[in-house]
């Protein structure tokens, strides 16, 4: 590639390009596109009300099997609630959940990671023993533990996942510092006298974003899982709002009688988060810098 | 590594272990929920006798007092009395160990066992279809809700199929006397093979279940490790000997490839020990993450606080031994 | 399913394998409150009575007793009955024992958790080797019926072992000695060759007929109904209703029921609006269609309820009025106290009732009402609703309560006597606490049933609760076991079992 | 001359990419005999160290050869089995590379990495042999003590004593063709006339041919009698060394020459070639120099052959008769 070519890019918009060449990894953000669209649209599209119980419809099985219909067209739940309409809006609770606990998990481990990265000295110590004491803390005690501290509810489930989700961020931002503050730009900077508030965010920030997208990406399909996992002891978000992690937990008692109840919502987990990554690797494919030296 | 060095480790690791049963404790207090009221539930018991067991289980003193209590005792391996087993914590700990770690250490092991073959083809078959379906399949294992997961392979291979048993840890007409509680060593130590066999086979599915994800992890650490490897020059290099396929392969890459990989191995032991609690339920695995979920549940407050502490010492442990591999595998590090 | 036999199940002519949910958390005795705990100790120790199938109180280690004033109760002891250790049990074990259970300090100098269940046991006299006195502080009728909830304990054992010991290491003199605990994995027992032989007012008396009994533990349901599948175990407990189907089409095993003795209920605050108006509490009894519930979730293992009581239990009022389901009747009710529709009101309960209380929620919600469930850990949930200003903002609470003494003291009382420690709905009627005390220490049985009946009769008219239905407690049992049946206090006793082939 | 030992011919390798197909060497020819020694010059990407690699069979997928011919001591390269080719690797035929410190396996000592060339070999019969063998041949290129220091992991030499003992590695087997990629960069001016001499005698007493490659002319203009140079994958000049270096046939030639110090003229100005390397996958036949070209005219565009430039040259360049002085 010449460097006149590469030049006429900057790094996002070079990222950019080689994400939209890379196939997988489209493919993967639509489906990712298509299941947020999903979310979005639950109320207008899902087309019963998830909460909706009938108890006569308890465990029919989806339109194609036998004693299935398509006015149901995944079949019902133990309850006789429609499964495709409880997918549809626990799409919203999964991918918002997520979100949600990715966006603030980054923000504050960017920060801390800059700030420890750049300051060095008791700032990093501090922020050091913090990250390792949490991650000496196993996540789901950790998890456990908090859900029972502060009762159940989606906030809390939220603040449960950020409060570990940070450092992960944080760890790789610190590192990305590290190196950047001997970069060239931030001695020219620190040497016209900017600030180090003025050096982290408008200096070292933009150069340390693709790290965190990539990490961001990879934890959320982790996310996702561990809201299923509290799901499953019991520590997931209030009925009757649907997740799929408590779709899968509440229907795997049934998985020989009415396998679609906890598997459903079980594959669309594994897409998203199958897309997820996919994305997520396309995306370190396309703005990790040290894949494309050679 | 010299010993500075390992004084040094150690006294970086003291705050870690402070902070983490800082925490529990705080944890531990500020949840709602009162271990004497769930022990004398359903029970006719007069506010006198609730007093009086509050005050037998300390827990009528004032919550730096009762820190600090715990904090002293700890340092001297005392960490009070099981609330619900009327038991020393630390013996009903070391009861539930060995099954943990067998699970654990069968888990990475396999995870090991199963990662470096697939890790080391998809580096070598680099963006041919082989590294693709690699890693859509290593994809599946960290996307799979474990719990699901587990009990999807206890309907097939333990009710459908009948390959493997459903759960527990081996079968009772095997029995050999537990000196290590690590029935795989026991059954061995007995001279039993009937008796391994059963313990081998009862490991399989939590084994696989616990895993699957790890093994996934390692892989892809495994292949990028392997693909920047077998782009270094002395590779190359070593190619250009004239050496066979197989030895540069499997000698001078996989050498240096497995350091990233022991080291992350090493650190996600810490974090199968600790997560295990799910299969350990599917399974009927009588190991600690079980007893700690119920016992975050019942507010035994004493076995959270001493087995989050065993935790952190193994993340602290495992940490440490990450890197004495790291230095053992990598001449250069060697001081 | 599960053509092929593993090579593992294979046939144990004389060993039975009990899954439970839960691992025992002592072998002492006096040292816990848990029903699954109690059910593996009751095949170790032998109590001074027992209930047979039928849950009539039966003598056991006792030969008969009597009541000799409101106040004394006087056992007379079995001769020749030794522990598994070999020591001859006399009346002074029986002394220890209840003394270890009922006064303070006692168990080691702490308190047992269950005193509570021997009320106002003040003290026990040894009359001779074989006669033991029981004095009450207050008259207390229903003695007997809580006798067989405790077990006897050898005190030399104790001077043995002490109280850490005995946590682990019981010398009972019940049908089967302990081999080994492997904690949280199994409770392995062994024939106890020469037990007495147990009650000899139920049939099948002498030592047990098999080897060894395994408790073995298995948390996850659907876990522990793969291992009936598969053969792993004989006897599986709590089998949940949606898996009854999957065990009757197993061809090796089948679904044995026994009615429990917990009623389940949604329990009003009444001291919150809109519980205050009874129109709404009968409303909303109208309002739910129990039998869908019955027949569809619980696959018709749950006897409707009318009121509190069993229909086993003693001074059961059979005659009770019915709230019938009735929608329109419900709308009515609710339009009649102002109810706005589209109210909401939430259902609080424990993870392990979610399902049922979802879809309490979404029937209830056909009023008009928007009602949903709230999951709450047990050990949160419990202390909050005990307490008056704590449930301030709670609306219904779904819940149960056990009566294993079917006897209406048990659950009356506790859950609606002014100020009962499980009075979550925070009842309080003169007349049903004048009744309930005058009841507690009536001696005329009669008399007694009489006034229960009355109470009934008020607690269903005033409606504090939505009653709801007395679940049968569910077994799953291999086809090679003869001579079990469960029980209605869910012990799960295996002194007489047998096995097929 | 002897027959060449080193023969390639319309050798022409390509690396597919995301944004079409990259000729890293196009349309290579050239020949080494034994005994001889060539110098191969070019920036780096210029498709020197790719052509050898493709002599060598050493190209990384997803390289690989699409066209030519690779005549090994009258054996075609390409169309030996795996095995064979491997046989020849490292006994007939070495590569010595540009920085020993990532050439030598961290994790293995000195002494395995050369033994292990001697046992695949089979050049020493046992562990034993081989370890005297190594130890001699350390001791040959230089290193003192050799014996004791065969345990050493490569990270405890010192950065002359490494290039040194990777050179003995790549010589063990005795090859007939060294192809030394860039193997004296690294040293200073005393261990780099020790190391070039040892190859010198190598090639005077065992008739090694020897292609080295580099983009220091100095060296060449000292060591090898023949030159070719090579730029954006295409040889655009080759010849006698004296020759070209005295009179470049082609601008890019020159180019170089004016950008290199001289000893004998320190103080003469330096000219770095303006504009930079076009775009490999984006290539059109024309010349590939013209876009940094002084020279370059409309007719550049046209495809342009190697053409004699007489003194037994080529050129690629349709102006280099006028280059002649």
């Amino acid at each position: 590639m010449s460097a006149a070519e590469a030049g006429a890019l900057s790094p996002l918009g070079l990222g950019l390009e080689r994400f939209r060449a890379n196939r997988t990894a489209l493919l993967a953000a639509a489906v990712i596109l298509l299941f947020v669209l999903a979310a979005l649209s639950a109320p207008w599209i899902a087309p019963h009300d998830p909460a909706d119980a009938d108890l006569f419809r308890r465990l029919q099985p989806p339109a194609w099997l036998e004693g299935g219909e398509w006015g149901f067209p995944l079949g019902c739940d133990s309850l006789g609630r429609d499964i495709l309409s409880r997918l549809l809006f626990g799409a919203r609770v999964s991918l918002l959940v997520a979100a949600i606990v990715i966006c603030i998990a980054a923000v504050i481990g960017t920060l801390a990671g800059l700030a420890a990265g750049y300051l060095r000295g008791w700032t990093d110590t501090l922020i050091g023993r913090l990250v390792d004491t949490l991650l000496g803390f196993p996540y789901l005690v950790f998890a456990i533990g908090l859900m029972a501290m502060m009762g159940p509810g989606l906030h809390n489930i939220i603040l449960v996942l950020v409060y570990k989700e940070w450092v992960f961020s944080c760890r790789v931002v610190r590192g990305e510092t590290l190196a950047a503050r001997e970069q060239d730009y931030v001695e020219a900077a620190r040497a016209l006298g900017a600030g180090p508030g003025h050096i982290m965010l408008r200096e070292i920030l933009p150069n340390v974003l693709s790290p965190v997208l990539v990490v961001a990406t990879f934890r959320m399909a982790y996310v996702i899982i561990m809201e299923a996992s509290l799901s499953f002891l019991g520590l997931g978000v209030q009925p009757p709002t649907p997740s799929w992690g408590s779709m899968v937990a509440d229907g795997r008692d049934f998985l020989v009688d009415a396998w679609w109840v906890s598997t459903l919502p079980g594959l669309a987990i594994l897409m998203l988060v199958l897309a997820i990554n996919l994305a997520s690797q396309g995306l370190r494919d396309a703005f990790d810098p040290r894949l494309h030296s050679a | 590594m010299t010993a500075s060095r390992l004084l040094e480790r150690l006294f970086q690791t003291l705050p870690v272990l402070l902070g983490v049963s800082l925490i529990v404790f705080l944890m531990i207090t500020l949840t709602p929920g009162d271990p004497v009221e769930i022990m004398l539930a359903d029970s006719r018991a007069t506010p006198e006798q609730a007093a009086v067991l509050r005050h037998d289980l300390g827990l009528d003193r004032p919550l730096p007092e009762r820190f600090l209590i715990f904090l002293g005792r700890a340092l001297t391996g005392d960490f009070g009395i099981s609330f619900f087993h009327r038991r020393p914590v630390w013996d009903v700990l070391v009861e539930r160990l060995p099954a943990t770690i067998e699970l654990t250490l069968a888990a990475i092991l396999l995870a090991l066992a199963v990662a470096i073959p697939l890790g080391v083809a998809a580096a070598v078959k680099r963006d041919t279809w082989m590294d693709r379906a690699l890693s859509a399949i290593s994809l599946f294992g960290v996307s799979l809700p474990g719990f699901w997961f587990g009990i999807l392979l206890i309907l097939l291979f333990a009710v459908q199929w009948g390959i493997f048993p459903v759960g527990g840890r081996t079968s009772f007409d095997l029995e050999v006397a537990r000196i290590t509680g690590f029935l795989l060593i026991d059954t061995l130590l007995a001279g039993r093979l009937d008796a391994f066999g059963a313990a081998l086979r009862h490991l399989a599915l939590p084994a696989i279940t616990l895993g699957l994800p790890t093994a996934a992890l390692l892989a892809r650490v495994v292949r990028s490790a392997m693909a920047e490897v077998l782009t270094s020059d002395y590779v190359l290099f070593a190619e250009a000997k004239g050496l066979s396929r197989g030895r540069v392969l499997l000698r001078h890459a996989l050498k240096n490839a497995l350091i990233p990989v022991v080291t992350v191995a090493a650190i996600e032991t810490g974090s199968l020990l600790g997560g295990n609690m799910i299969v350990e339920t599917v399974f009927g695995w009588p190991g600690l993450g079980r007893l700690v979920v119920e016992s975050i549940f019942a507010r035994n407050y004493p076995l959270v606080q001493a087995a989050v502490l065993f935790y952190a010492v193994t993340y602290v442990v495992l940490n440490f031994v990450a890197d004495l591999l790291y230095t053992g595998l990598n001449p250069k590090v060697r001081l | 399913m599960a053509a092929a036999r593993p090579a593992y199940a294979q046939a144990r002519s004389r060993e039975v394998r009990v899954g439970v949910a839960q691992d025992a958390l002592t072998l002492d005795p006096a040292n816990h409150r848990n029903r699954d705990t109690q059910n593996i100790i009751r095949n170790i120790h032998d109590g001074l009575l027992t209930r047979d199938v039928e849950m009539r109180v039966q003598p056991e280690i006792a030969e008969s007793w009597r009541q000799i004033d409101a106040r004394t109760f006087e056992f007379r002891l079995r001769p020749d009955i030794r522990f598994q250790s070999g020591d001859l049990l006399s009346a002074a074990d029986i002394k220890f024992t209840f003394d270890r259970l009922a006064k303070d300090g006692a168990m080691g100098g702490q308190t047992s958790p269950r005193k509570g269940l021997l009320g106002p046991l003040q003290d026990t006299v040894v009359v001779d080797e074989r006669t033991v006195r029981m004095h009450l502080a207050a008259p207390w009728p229903i003695l007997p019926a809580m006798v067989p909830f405790q077990e006897v304990v050898n005190r030399r054992q104790f001077d043995r072992v002490g109280q850490e010991g005995m946590q682990t290491r019981p010398d009972g003199c019940g049908p089967f000695r302990l081999a080994e605990w492997r904690r949280g994995e199994a409770i392995i027992l062994e024939r106890f060759a020469a037990y007495y032989g147990g009650s000899t007012e139920i049939p099948g008396t002498g030592p047990a007929q098999i080897d060894r009994a395994i408790f073995r533990v298995i948390p996850e349901n659907s876990t522990r109904v793969a291992g009936l599948l598969a053969g792993e175990v004989d006897i599986i407990s709590e089998l949940p209703a949606s898996a009854m189907r999957q065990v009757e089409a197993s061809q090796t095993a089948q679904v044995m029921k026994v009615n429990g003795t917990r009623s389940f209920f949604v329990a009003f605050n009444l001291a919150r609006k809109p519980f205050d108006d009874i129109r709404v509490r009968r409303a909303l009894n109208h309002a739910l269609d129990k039998g869908a519930i019955i027949s569809r979730i619980l696959n018709n293992t749950a006897t409707a309820l009318r009121g509190v009581m069993s229909p086993d239990a003693f001074a059961f009022a059979a005659d009770l009025p019915e709230y019938g389901y009735n929608l329109a009747r419900a709308r009515a009710l609710l339009a009649e106290a102002g109810v706005a529709e589209g109210t909401e009101l939430v259902i609080d309960t424990t993870a392990a009732l979610k399902e049922i209380a979802e879809a309490i929620a979404a029937l209830l919600s056909r009023t008009g009402l928007r009602v949903r469930a709230q999951i709450w850990e047990g050990a949160v949930l419990g202390p909050m609703w005990q307490a008056a200003e704590r449930r301030r903002d709670r609306d219904m609470y779904l819940t149960s309560w056990g009566n294993g003494a079917l006897d209406p003291s048990d659950i009356m009382v506790p859950t609606l006597r002014s100020g009962g420690r499980g009075n979550a709905a925070g009842f309080s009627n003169a007349e049903v606490d004048q009744l309930l005390d005058a009841a507690e220490t009536e001696a005329d049985q009669a008399r007694r049933a009489e006034m229960y009946r009355r109470a009934q009769a008020i607690v269903t008219d005033q409606a504090p609760w939505l009653f709801l239905w007395l679940p049968q407690d569910i077994y799953g049992v291999s086809r090679r076991v003869t001579h079990w049946r469960p029980q209605a206090d869910s012990r799960i006793n295996l002194h007489r079992i047998r096995l097929a082939g | 001359m002897n027959p060449p030992l080193l023969s390639v011919r319309g050798l022409r390798t390509v690396f597919p990419t995301r944004r079409g197909p990259v000729v890293a060497a196009d349309d290579v020819d050239l020949e080494i005999a034994e005994g001889e020694a060539l110098g191969i010059v070019g920036e780096s990407g210029s498709g020197k160290s790719v052509t050898f690699l493709s002599v060598l069979g050493l190209l990384r997928p997803p390289g690989r050869i699409e066209a030519g011919e690779i005549l090994f001591a009258g054996r075609d390269l390409r169309r030996l089995p795996h095995a064979e080719l491997r046989a020849l690797r490292g006994r007939q035929m070495a590569l010595a590379m540009q920085d020993a410190l990532s050439a030598l396996n961290p994790a293995f000592t000195i002494g395995t990495q050369v033994t292990e060339t001697l046992l695949t070999h089979r050049i020493a019969p046992d562990m034993r042999a081989a370890r005297a063998q190594a130890a001699a041949l350390l001791t040959r290129v230089g290193i003192p003590a050799a014996a004791e220091r065969l345990d050493d992991y490569p990270h405890q030499f010192s950065g002359g004593m490494r290039q040194r003992a990777m050179i003995a590695i790549s010589l063990a087997a005795r090859p007939r063709l060294l192809v030394a990629d860039e193997p004296t960069t690294a040293l200073d001016v005393t261990l780099r006339a020790q190391v070039l001499d040892l190859l010198d005698t190598l090639r005077r007493e065992d008739g090694l041919a020897l292609a080295l490659i580099t983009h220091d002319l100095a060296v060449v203009a000292e060591r090898c009698p023949r030159v070719m140079v090579m730029y954006a994958g295409q040889v655009v000049e080759s010849g006698p060394t004296e020759a070209v270096i005295a009179r470049p046939r082609h601008p890019y030639t020159r180019g170089l020459l004016e950008s290199l110090p001289r000893l004998e003229d320190p103080d003469r100005p330096l000219h770095p070639i303006p504009g930079q390397v076009p775009d490999l996958a984006r290539l059109d036949p024309g010349c590939r120099f013209r876009n940094r070209c002084g020279m370059a005219i409309a007719e550049c565009a046209a495809p342009v052959t190697l053409q004699p430039a007489g003194e037994g040259r080529l050129s690629r360049c349709i102006r280099a008769p006028e280059m002649a002085p």
